[in-house]
Protein backbone atom coordinates (compact mmCIF):
# COMPACT_ATOMS: atom_id res chain seq x y z
CA UNK A 1 0.00 0.00 0.00
CA UNK A 2 1.00 3.45 -0.38
CA UNK A 3 -0.91 6.46 1.03
CA UNK A 4 -1.85 9.26 -1.87
CA UNK A 5 -2.11 13.21 -0.73
CA UNK A 6 -3.91 15.87 -2.85
CA UNK A 7 -3.54 19.49 -2.64
CA UNK A 8 -5.19 22.53 -3.43
CA UNK A 9 -7.16 22.38 -7.09
CA UNK A 10 -5.88 19.16 -7.89
CA UNK A 11 -8.07 18.11 -4.22
CA UNK A 12 -10.99 20.26 -5.16
CA UNK A 13 -11.50 19.16 -8.98
CA UNK A 14 -10.85 15.50 -7.49
CA UNK A 15 -12.74 15.54 -4.14
CA UNK A 16 -10.05 13.68 -2.22
CA UNK A 17 -7.49 14.70 0.04
CA UNK A 18 -6.25 11.80 1.19
CA UNK A 19 -6.50 7.91 0.16
CA UNK A 20 -4.59 4.48 0.16
CA UNK A 21 -4.22 2.29 -2.60
CA UNK A 22 -2.38 -1.19 -3.33
CA UNK A 23 0.64 -0.58 -5.60
CA UNK A 24 1.04 -2.68 -8.64
CA UNK A 25 3.91 -5.64 -9.26
CA UNK A 26 6.72 -3.76 -7.40
CA UNK A 27 10.22 -4.02 -9.91
CA UNK A 28 7.61 -1.92 -12.16
CA UNK A 29 6.09 0.66 -9.66
CA UNK A 30 6.86 4.20 -10.34
CA UNK A 31 4.39 7.14 -10.48
CA UNK A 32 3.84 7.13 -14.06
CA UNK A 33 2.51 3.26 -13.52
CA UNK A 34 0.44 4.91 -10.27
CA UNK A 35 -0.72 7.90 -12.25
CA UNK A 36 -1.67 5.77 -15.31
CA UNK A 37 -3.73 3.45 -13.07
CA UNK A 38 -5.49 6.83 -11.37
CA UNK A 39 -6.69 8.12 -15.08
CA UNK A 40 -8.37 4.67 -15.73
CA UNK A 41 -10.63 4.96 -12.72
CA UNK A 42 -12.94 7.73 -14.58
CA UNK A 43 -13.49 11.00 -16.86
CA UNK A 44 -12.27 13.48 -13.99
CA UNK A 45 -9.05 11.54 -12.64
CA UNK A 46 -8.44 10.63 -16.44
CA UNK A 47 -8.49 14.52 -17.33
CA UNK A 48 -7.04 15.69 -14.06
CA UNK A 49 -3.85 13.96 -14.83
CA UNK A 50 -3.91 14.36 -18.91
CA UNK A 51 -0.77 14.89 -20.69
CA UNK A 52 -2.00 19.13 -20.99
CA UNK A 53 -2.23 19.42 -16.68
CA UNK A 54 0.40 21.03 -14.86
CA UNK A 55 0.38 18.68 -11.92
CA UNK A 56 3.79 17.90 -9.53
CA UNK A 57 4.38 15.09 -7.30
CA UNK A 58 6.73 14.40 -4.85
CA UNK A 59 7.14 11.35 -2.87
CA UNK A 60 7.71 10.73 0.90
CA UNK A 61 8.34 14.92 0.67
CA UNK A 62 10.77 15.27 -1.76
CA UNK A 63 10.17 16.39 -4.91
CA UNK A 64 9.77 13.44 -7.72
CA UNK A 65 8.96 13.31 -11.20
CA UNK A 66 7.24 10.40 -13.38
CA UNK A 67 10.09 8.05 -13.58
CA UNK A 68 10.73 8.12 -9.91
CA UNK A 69 9.78 4.36 -8.21
CA UNK A 70 7.55 3.72 -5.24
CA UNK A 71 7.87 0.76 -2.87
CA UNK A 72 5.10 0.18 0.06
CA UNK A 73 4.81 2.58 2.64
CA UNK A 74 5.55 5.24 0.23
CA UNK A 75 3.83 8.91 0.96
CA UNK A 76 2.94 10.42 -2.78
CA UNK A 77 1.57 13.56 -3.02
CA UNK A 78 0.11 15.39 -5.78
CA UNK A 79 -0.55 19.38 -6.48
CA UNK A 80 -0.88 21.88 -9.12
CA UNK A 81 2.60 24.09 -9.35
CA UNK A 82 3.21 25.74 -6.22
CA UNK A 83 2.45 29.94 -5.19
CA UNK A 84 3.88 30.64 -2.22
CA UNK A 85 6.05 33.24 -0.97
CA UNK B 1 21.56 26.66 11.85
CA UNK B 2 19.20 28.01 10.19
CA UNK B 3 15.64 29.09 11.34
CA UNK B 4 12.46 27.63 9.41
CA UNK B 5 8.93 28.15 10.80
CA UNK B 6 5.76 27.72 9.31
CA UNK B 7 2.65 29.01 10.94
CA UNK B 8 -0.97 30.98 10.95
CA UNK B 9 0.33 33.54 13.12
CA UNK B 10 1.90 37.11 12.19
CA UNK B 11 6.00 37.42 12.88
CA UNK B 12 8.04 40.56 14.50
CA UNK B 13 10.03 41.21 12.07
CA UNK B 14 12.06 43.45 13.45
CA UNK B 15 12.83 40.61 16.44
CA UNK B 16 13.23 38.10 14.00
CA UNK B 17 15.88 39.95 12.29
CA UNK B 18 17.60 41.25 16.11
CA UNK B 19 17.76 37.40 16.93
CA UNK B 20 20.18 37.08 13.43
CA UNK B 21 22.65 39.32 15.06
CA UNK B 22 22.05 39.24 18.77
CA UNK B 23 25.31 38.79 20.81
CA UNK B 24 27.45 38.72 17.44
CA UNK B 25 30.22 41.44 16.11
CA UNK B 26 30.96 39.13 12.97
CA UNK B 27 28.17 39.84 10.99
CA UNK B 28 28.67 42.72 8.31
CA UNK B 29 25.40 42.45 6.61
CA UNK B 30 21.82 41.45 7.23
CA UNK B 31 19.76 40.93 4.30
CA UNK B 32 15.68 40.63 4.36
CA UNK B 33 12.95 40.70 2.89
CA UNK B 34 8.79 40.44 3.72
CA UNK B 35 6.19 39.23 1.34
CA UNK B 36 2.62 40.99 1.62
CA UNK B 37 -0.17 40.24 0.32
CA UNK B 38 -1.94 42.76 -2.17
CA UNK B 39 -5.22 44.62 -2.68
CA UNK B 40 -5.16 42.98 -6.76
CA UNK B 41 -3.42 40.36 -8.42
CA UNK B 42 -3.63 39.75 -12.46
CA UNK B 43 -5.87 42.81 -12.67
CA UNK B 44 -8.47 41.33 -10.00
CA UNK B 45 -8.97 42.79 -6.89
CA UNK B 46 -8.25 40.72 -3.69
CA UNK B 47 -10.47 40.99 -1.07
CA UNK B 48 -8.54 38.08 1.10
CA UNK B 49 -6.95 35.10 0.50
CA UNK B 50 -6.28 31.73 2.24
CA UNK B 51 -2.50 29.75 2.59
CA UNK B 52 -2.39 25.91 1.94
CA UNK B 53 0.54 24.13 2.62
CA UNK B 54 1.79 20.31 2.85
CA UNK B 55 2.43 19.65 6.34
CA UNK B 56 6.06 18.22 7.11
CA UNK B 57 7.16 18.48 3.54
CA UNK B 58 6.50 22.54 3.64
CA UNK B 59 9.26 22.64 6.46
CA UNK B 60 11.54 20.08 4.90
CA UNK B 61 11.74 22.00 1.64
CA UNK B 62 12.54 25.37 2.85
CA UNK B 63 15.61 23.73 5.05
CA UNK B 64 16.39 22.32 2.27
CA UNK B 65 16.39 25.93 0.34
CA UNK B 66 18.32 27.26 3.15
CA UNK B 67 20.82 24.30 3.19
CA UNK B 68 21.49 25.30 -0.79
CA UNK B 69 21.98 28.45 0.26
CA UNK B 70 24.44 27.96 3.09
CA UNK B 71 26.21 25.62 0.60
CA UNK B 72 26.93 28.48 -1.84
CA UNK B 73 27.43 31.74 0.32
CA UNK B 74 29.83 31.80 3.30
CA UNK B 75 26.36 32.46 5.63
CA UNK B 76 26.53 33.12 9.53
CA UNK B 77 22.35 32.65 10.01
CA UNK B 78 19.14 32.86 8.70
CA UNK B 79 15.58 33.30 9.23
CA UNK B 80 12.51 31.74 7.01
CA UNK B 81 9.14 31.97 8.33
CA UNK B 82 5.72 31.47 6.51
CA UNK B 83 2.72 31.76 7.35
CA UNK B 84 -0.37 29.85 6.40
CA UNK B 85 -4.44 29.91 6.74
CA UNK B 86 -6.83 33.36 6.01
CA UNK B 87 -4.42 36.48 5.25
CA UNK B 88 -6.22 39.83 3.94
CA UNK B 89 -4.76 42.89 1.94
CA UNK B 90 -1.79 44.43 4.08
CA UNK B 91 -0.94 41.02 5.71
CA UNK B 92 2.80 39.82 5.86
CA UNK B 93 3.23 36.61 4.13
CA UNK B 94 6.72 35.80 4.37
CA UNK B 95 9.91 36.61 5.54
CA UNK B 96 13.73 35.90 4.83
CA UNK B 97 16.64 37.16 6.56
CA UNK B 98 20.20 36.31 5.81
CA UNK B 99 23.33 37.24 8.56
CA UNK B 100 26.58 37.25 6.41
CA UNK B 101 30.09 38.76 7.16
CA UNK B 102 29.50 40.86 3.54
CA UNK B 103 26.73 42.57 1.85
CA UNK B 104 26.62 40.65 -1.05
CA UNK B 105 26.17 37.10 0.02
CA UNK B 106 23.63 38.38 1.96
CA UNK B 107 21.75 39.79 -0.44
CA UNK B 108 22.69 36.87 -3.34
CA UNK B 109 21.13 34.26 -0.51
CA UNK B 110 18.09 36.03 0.55
CA UNK B 111 16.98 36.34 -3.41
CA UNK B 112 18.14 32.99 -4.16
CA UNK B 113 15.98 31.33 -0.82
CA UNK B 114 12.68 33.53 -1.86
CA UNK B 115 13.38 32.65 -5.43
CA UNK B 116 13.07 28.79 -4.47
CA UNK B 117 10.77 29.25 -1.90
CA UNK B 118 8.35 30.29 -4.92
CA UNK B 119 8.76 27.35 -6.87
CA UNK B 120 9.72 24.58 -4.41
CA UNK B 121 7.68 25.06 -1.96
CA UNK B 122 4.40 23.37 -1.02
CA UNK B 123 2.23 26.19 -0.39
CA UNK B 124 -0.84 27.42 -2.65
CA UNK B 125 -2.86 30.37 -2.68
CA UNK B 126 -6.18 30.63 -2.99
CA UNK B 127 -7.58 34.39 -3.43
CA UNK B 128 -11.17 35.50 -2.82
CA UNK B 129 -12.09 38.21 -5.42
CA UNK B 130 -15.16 40.20 -5.87
CA UNK B 131 -16.29 37.80 -8.40
CA UNK B 132 -15.65 34.33 -6.31
CA UNK B 133 -12.24 32.52 -5.08
CA UNK B 134 -9.74 31.06 -7.55
CA UNK B 135 -6.42 29.15 -7.00
CA UNK B 136 -3.62 31.12 -7.82
CA UNK B 137 -1.86 30.04 -11.08
CA UNK B 138 1.88 29.64 -10.97
CA UNK B 139 4.36 32.29 -12.84
CA UNK B 140 6.64 31.63 -15.81
CA UNK B 141 8.41 34.57 -14.31
CA UNK B 142 9.12 32.95 -10.89
CA UNK B 143 10.51 29.57 -12.97
CA UNK B 144 12.69 32.15 -15.21
CA UNK B 145 13.52 33.77 -11.75
CA UNK B 146 14.61 30.31 -10.08
CA UNK B 147 16.85 29.02 -13.47
CA UNK B 148 19.08 32.13 -13.17
CA UNK B 149 20.52 30.81 -10.50
CA UNK B 150 21.62 27.18 -12.40
CA UNK B 151 20.99 23.60 -11.60
CA UNK B 152 20.76 22.30 -8.26
CA UNK B 153 20.99 18.50 -9.43
CA UNK B 154 18.06 17.89 -7.26
CA UNK B 155 15.28 17.31 -9.12
CA UNK B 156 12.66 18.59 -11.41
CA UNK B 157 10.11 21.20 -9.42
CA UNK C 1 9.08 59.79 -1.27
CA UNK C 2 12.00 58.76 0.13
CA UNK C 3 13.64 59.21 4.06
CA UNK C 4 16.62 60.23 4.57
CA UNK C 5 18.33 60.66 7.76
CA UNK C 6 22.04 61.07 8.70
CA UNK C 7 22.15 60.45 12.92
CA UNK C 8 24.56 59.39 15.71
CA UNK C 9 21.73 57.27 17.01
CA UNK C 10 20.83 54.22 16.44
CA UNK C 11 17.35 53.27 14.89
CA UNK C 12 14.72 50.66 15.13
CA UNK C 13 14.65 48.36 12.03
CA UNK C 14 11.09 46.96 12.51
CA UNK C 15 9.62 49.94 13.36
CA UNK C 16 11.46 51.69 10.01
CA UNK C 17 10.71 48.72 7.90
CA UNK C 18 6.77 48.99 9.09
CA UNK C 19 6.16 52.91 8.40
CA UNK C 20 6.91 51.96 4.41
CA UNK C 21 4.24 49.63 4.69
CA UNK C 22 1.41 50.57 7.14
CA UNK C 23 -2.34 51.19 6.20
CA UNK C 24 -0.88 50.58 2.48
CA UNK C 25 -2.06 47.53 0.67
CA UNK C 26 -0.08 47.83 -2.54
CA UNK C 27 2.79 46.61 -1.26
CA UNK C 28 3.69 43.34 -2.61
CA UNK C 29 7.65 42.94 -1.13
CA UNK C 30 9.83 44.97 1.46
CA UNK C 31 13.20 44.12 0.70
CA UNK C 32 16.31 45.97 3.37
CA UNK C 33 19.60 45.60 4.36
CA UNK C 34 21.57 46.56 7.83
CA UNK C 35 24.58 46.91 7.49
CA UNK C 36 26.53 46.42 11.14
CA UNK C 37 30.26 47.24 12.26
CA UNK C 38 32.43 43.51 12.40
CA UNK C 39 34.69 42.99 14.77
CA UNK C 40 37.58 42.76 11.82
CA UNK C 41 38.28 43.76 8.64
CA UNK C 42 41.44 43.11 6.19
CA UNK C 43 42.81 41.29 8.72
CA UNK C 44 42.90 43.54 11.54
CA UNK C 45 40.93 43.13 15.13
CA UNK C 46 38.37 46.15 15.05
CA UNK C 47 38.03 47.85 18.41
CA UNK C 48 35.66 50.13 17.28
CA UNK C 49 35.32 53.29 14.59
CA UNK C 50 34.26 56.59 14.30
CA UNK C 51 32.18 57.86 11.01
CA UNK C 52 32.99 61.05 9.27
CA UNK C 53 30.56 62.66 7.03
CA UNK C 54 30.33 65.65 5.20
CA UNK C 55 27.37 67.50 6.40
CA UNK C 56 24.58 68.53 3.88
CA UNK C 57 26.22 66.84 0.99
CA UNK C 58 25.67 63.45 2.72
CA UNK C 59 21.64 63.94 2.85
CA UNK C 60 22.20 65.26 -0.83
CA UNK C 61 23.96 62.37 -2.17
CA UNK C 62 21.67 59.69 -0.75
CA UNK C 63 18.39 61.81 -1.63
CA UNK C 64 19.94 61.72 -5.08
CA UNK C 65 20.88 57.93 -4.97
CA UNK C 66 17.01 57.03 -4.35
CA UNK C 67 15.72 59.08 -6.94
CA UNK C 68 17.56 57.47 -9.25
CA UNK C 69 16.46 54.28 -7.68
CA UNK C 70 12.99 55.60 -8.60
CA UNK C 71 13.44 56.44 -11.89
CA UNK C 72 15.09 52.52 -12.27
CA UNK C 73 12.04 50.67 -10.80
CA UNK C 74 8.57 51.18 -10.13
CA UNK C 75 9.00 51.88 -5.95
CA UNK C 76 6.25 52.47 -3.35
CA UNK C 77 8.38 53.78 -0.06
CA UNK C 78 12.29 54.05 0.78
CA UNK C 79 13.96 54.49 3.75
CA UNK C 80 17.79 55.22 3.82
CA UNK C 81 19.75 55.71 7.42
CA UNK C 82 23.14 56.22 8.01
CA UNK C 83 24.73 56.74 11.51
CA UNK C 84 27.67 58.75 12.28
CA UNK C 85 30.04 59.60 15.03
CA UNK C 86 31.44 56.89 17.14
CA UNK C 87 30.20 52.85 16.56
CA UNK C 88 31.72 49.68 18.55
CA UNK C 89 31.32 46.20 16.63
CA UNK C 90 27.85 44.55 16.21
CA UNK C 91 26.65 48.35 16.09
CA UNK C 92 24.05 48.84 13.25
CA UNK C 93 25.44 51.52 10.52
CA UNK C 94 23.10 51.88 7.71
CA UNK C 95 19.99 50.81 6.77
CA UNK C 96 18.22 50.74 3.73
CA UNK C 97 14.47 49.59 2.80
CA UNK C 98 12.92 49.42 -0.02
CA UNK C 99 8.78 48.98 -0.81
CA UNK C 100 7.69 47.79 -3.93
CA UNK C 101 4.75 46.20 -5.89
CA UNK C 102 7.18 43.29 -6.89
CA UNK C 103 10.02 41.43 -4.77
CA UNK C 104 12.41 41.91 -8.00
CA UNK C 105 12.05 45.36 -7.97
CA UNK C 106 12.44 45.77 -4.11
CA UNK C 107 15.76 43.60 -4.25
CA UNK C 108 17.09 45.22 -7.04
CA UNK C 109 16.16 48.34 -5.82
CA UNK C 110 17.56 48.47 -2.39
CA UNK C 111 21.00 46.52 -3.62
CA UNK C 112 21.57 49.50 -6.19
CA UNK C 113 21.15 51.86 -2.97
CA UNK C 114 23.68 50.28 -0.80
CA UNK C 115 26.37 50.06 -4.26
CA UNK C 116 25.67 53.44 -4.68
CA UNK C 117 25.67 54.89 -1.21
CA UNK C 118 29.30 52.62 -1.08
CA UNK C 119 30.91 54.44 -3.79
CA UNK C 120 29.16 58.13 -3.88
CA UNK C 121 28.08 59.16 -0.36
CA UNK C 122 30.72 61.11 1.36
CA UNK C 123 31.18 58.81 4.71
CA UNK C 124 34.42 57.90 5.95
CA UNK C 125 35.34 54.75 8.65
CA UNK C 126 38.03 55.30 10.51
CA UNK C 127 39.16 52.00 12.46
CA UNK C 128 40.37 51.64 15.73
CA UNK C 129 42.75 48.24 15.78
CA UNK C 130 45.14 47.53 18.60
CA UNK C 131 48.04 49.02 16.52
CA UNK C 132 46.05 52.59 16.44
CA UNK C 133 43.55 54.33 14.36
CA UNK C 134 44.00 53.70 10.51
CA UNK C 135 41.31 55.43 8.21
CA UNK C 136 39.55 52.72 6.08
CA UNK C 137 40.88 51.98 2.53
CA UNK C 138 37.67 52.26 -0.26
CA UNK C 139 37.36 48.90 -1.82
CA UNK C 140 37.89 48.16 -5.48
CA UNK C 141 35.24 45.71 -5.22
CA UNK C 142 33.00 48.45 -4.07
CA UNK C 143 33.30 50.42 -7.49
CA UNK C 144 33.09 47.02 -9.25
CA UNK C 145 29.62 46.63 -7.80
CA UNK C 146 28.65 49.96 -8.50
CA UNK C 147 29.77 49.58 -12.06
CA UNK C 148 27.36 46.69 -13.09
CA UNK C 149 24.35 48.71 -12.69
CA UNK C 150 25.81 51.10 -15.60
CA UNK C 151 25.62 54.40 -16.35
CA UNK C 152 24.19 56.79 -14.52
CA UNK C 153 25.73 59.95 -16.94
CA UNK C 154 25.81 61.97 -13.14
CA UNK C 155 29.50 62.59 -13.38
CA UNK C 156 33.09 60.79 -11.61
CA UNK C 157 33.07 59.60 -8.61
CA UNK D 1 36.72 83.75 -3.14
CA UNK D 2 35.46 79.83 -2.74
CA UNK D 3 35.35 78.02 0.40
CA UNK D 4 37.37 74.88 0.95
CA UNK D 5 36.47 71.92 2.74
CA UNK D 6 38.74 69.02 3.59
CA UNK D 7 37.65 65.65 5.20
CA UNK D 8 38.95 62.48 6.65
CA UNK D 9 42.37 61.09 5.64
CA UNK D 10 43.23 64.76 3.67
CA UNK D 11 42.08 67.01 6.49
CA UNK D 12 44.55 65.04 8.37
CA UNK D 13 47.56 64.91 6.22
CA UNK D 14 46.76 68.67 5.67
CA UNK D 15 46.22 69.67 9.20
CA UNK D 16 43.14 72.11 7.34
CA UNK D 17 39.34 71.52 7.72
CA UNK D 18 38.19 74.81 5.72
CA UNK D 19 39.76 78.12 4.84
CA UNK D 20 38.55 80.57 1.84
CA UNK D 21 41.08 81.19 -1.16
CA UNK D 22 40.86 83.70 -4.17
CA UNK D 23 40.15 82.25 -7.13
CA UNK D 24 42.55 83.23 -10.14
CA UNK D 25 40.74 84.49 -13.42
CA UNK D 26 37.25 83.64 -13.67
CA UNK D 27 37.18 82.05 -16.98
CA UNK D 28 39.96 79.51 -16.14
CA UNK D 29 39.16 78.72 -13.34
CA UNK D 30 38.57 75.15 -12.40
CA UNK D 31 39.22 72.37 -10.02
CA UNK D 32 42.26 71.56 -11.97
CA UNK D 33 44.21 75.42 -11.60
CA UNK D 34 42.77 75.37 -8.33
CA UNK D 35 44.59 72.14 -7.26
CA UNK D 36 47.66 73.48 -8.83
CA UNK D 37 47.49 76.11 -6.73
CA UNK D 38 47.20 74.50 -3.80
CA UNK D 39 50.15 72.20 -4.57
CA UNK D 40 52.17 75.17 -5.04
CA UNK D 41 52.06 75.80 -1.65
CA UNK D 42 53.95 73.59 0.12
CA UNK D 43 55.64 69.66 -0.11
CA UNK D 44 52.70 68.19 1.78
CA UNK D 45 50.18 69.94 -0.20
CA UNK D 46 52.22 69.34 -3.20
CA UNK D 47 52.04 65.60 -2.34
CA UNK D 48 48.13 65.56 -1.05
CA UNK D 49 47.45 66.30 -4.43
CA UNK D 50 50.04 64.43 -6.83
CA UNK D 51 49.03 62.70 -9.61
CA UNK D 52 49.46 59.24 -7.44
CA UNK D 53 47.27 60.36 -4.70
CA UNK D 54 43.49 59.17 -4.69
CA UNK D 55 41.21 62.20 -4.25
CA UNK D 56 37.46 63.39 -4.82
CA UNK D 57 36.54 66.01 -5.52
CA UNK D 58 32.90 68.04 -4.92
CA UNK D 59 31.49 71.42 -5.98
CA UNK D 60 28.65 72.48 -3.86
CA UNK D 61 28.23 69.20 -2.60
CA UNK D 62 27.93 67.73 -5.65
CA UNK D 63 30.40 65.19 -7.32
CA UNK D 64 32.88 67.00 -9.68
CA UNK D 65 36.12 66.56 -11.67
CA UNK D 66 39.32 68.41 -12.42
CA UNK D 67 37.04 69.99 -15.24
CA UNK D 68 34.56 71.38 -13.35
CA UNK D 69 34.56 75.02 -13.70
CA UNK D 70 34.78 77.22 -10.84
CA UNK D 71 33.36 80.59 -9.82
CA UNK D 72 32.92 82.94 -6.55
CA UNK D 73 30.96 81.96 -3.88
CA UNK D 74 31.29 78.14 -4.57
CA UNK D 75 32.04 75.38 -1.89
CA UNK D 76 35.06 72.67 -3.09
CA UNK D 77 35.62 69.57 -1.16
CA UNK D 78 38.05 67.35 -1.28
CA UNK D 79 38.33 64.07 0.35
CA UNK D 80 39.48 60.86 0.31
CA UNK D 81 36.96 58.27 -1.69
CA UNK D 82 34.54 57.21 0.46
CA UNK D 83 34.13 54.00 2.42
CA UNK D 84 30.38 54.42 4.31
CA UNK D 85 27.77 51.97 4.33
Amino acid sequence: MVTLLYFAGLRESLGCSREQVALGPVPTSTVASLVESLRARDDRWNAAFSPGKQWRVAVNQQMADPATPLKPGDEVAFFPPVTGG
Amino acid sequence: MARVRVQPEDFDVGRELEALTRHRTDVGGLASFVGLVRDSNDGYAVKGMTLEHYPGMTERALEDICVQASARWDLIDMVVIHRVGPLVPGDRIVMVGVASGHRGDAFAACEFIMDYLKTRAPFWKKESTPSGERWVEARASDEVAERRWGDAADGPV
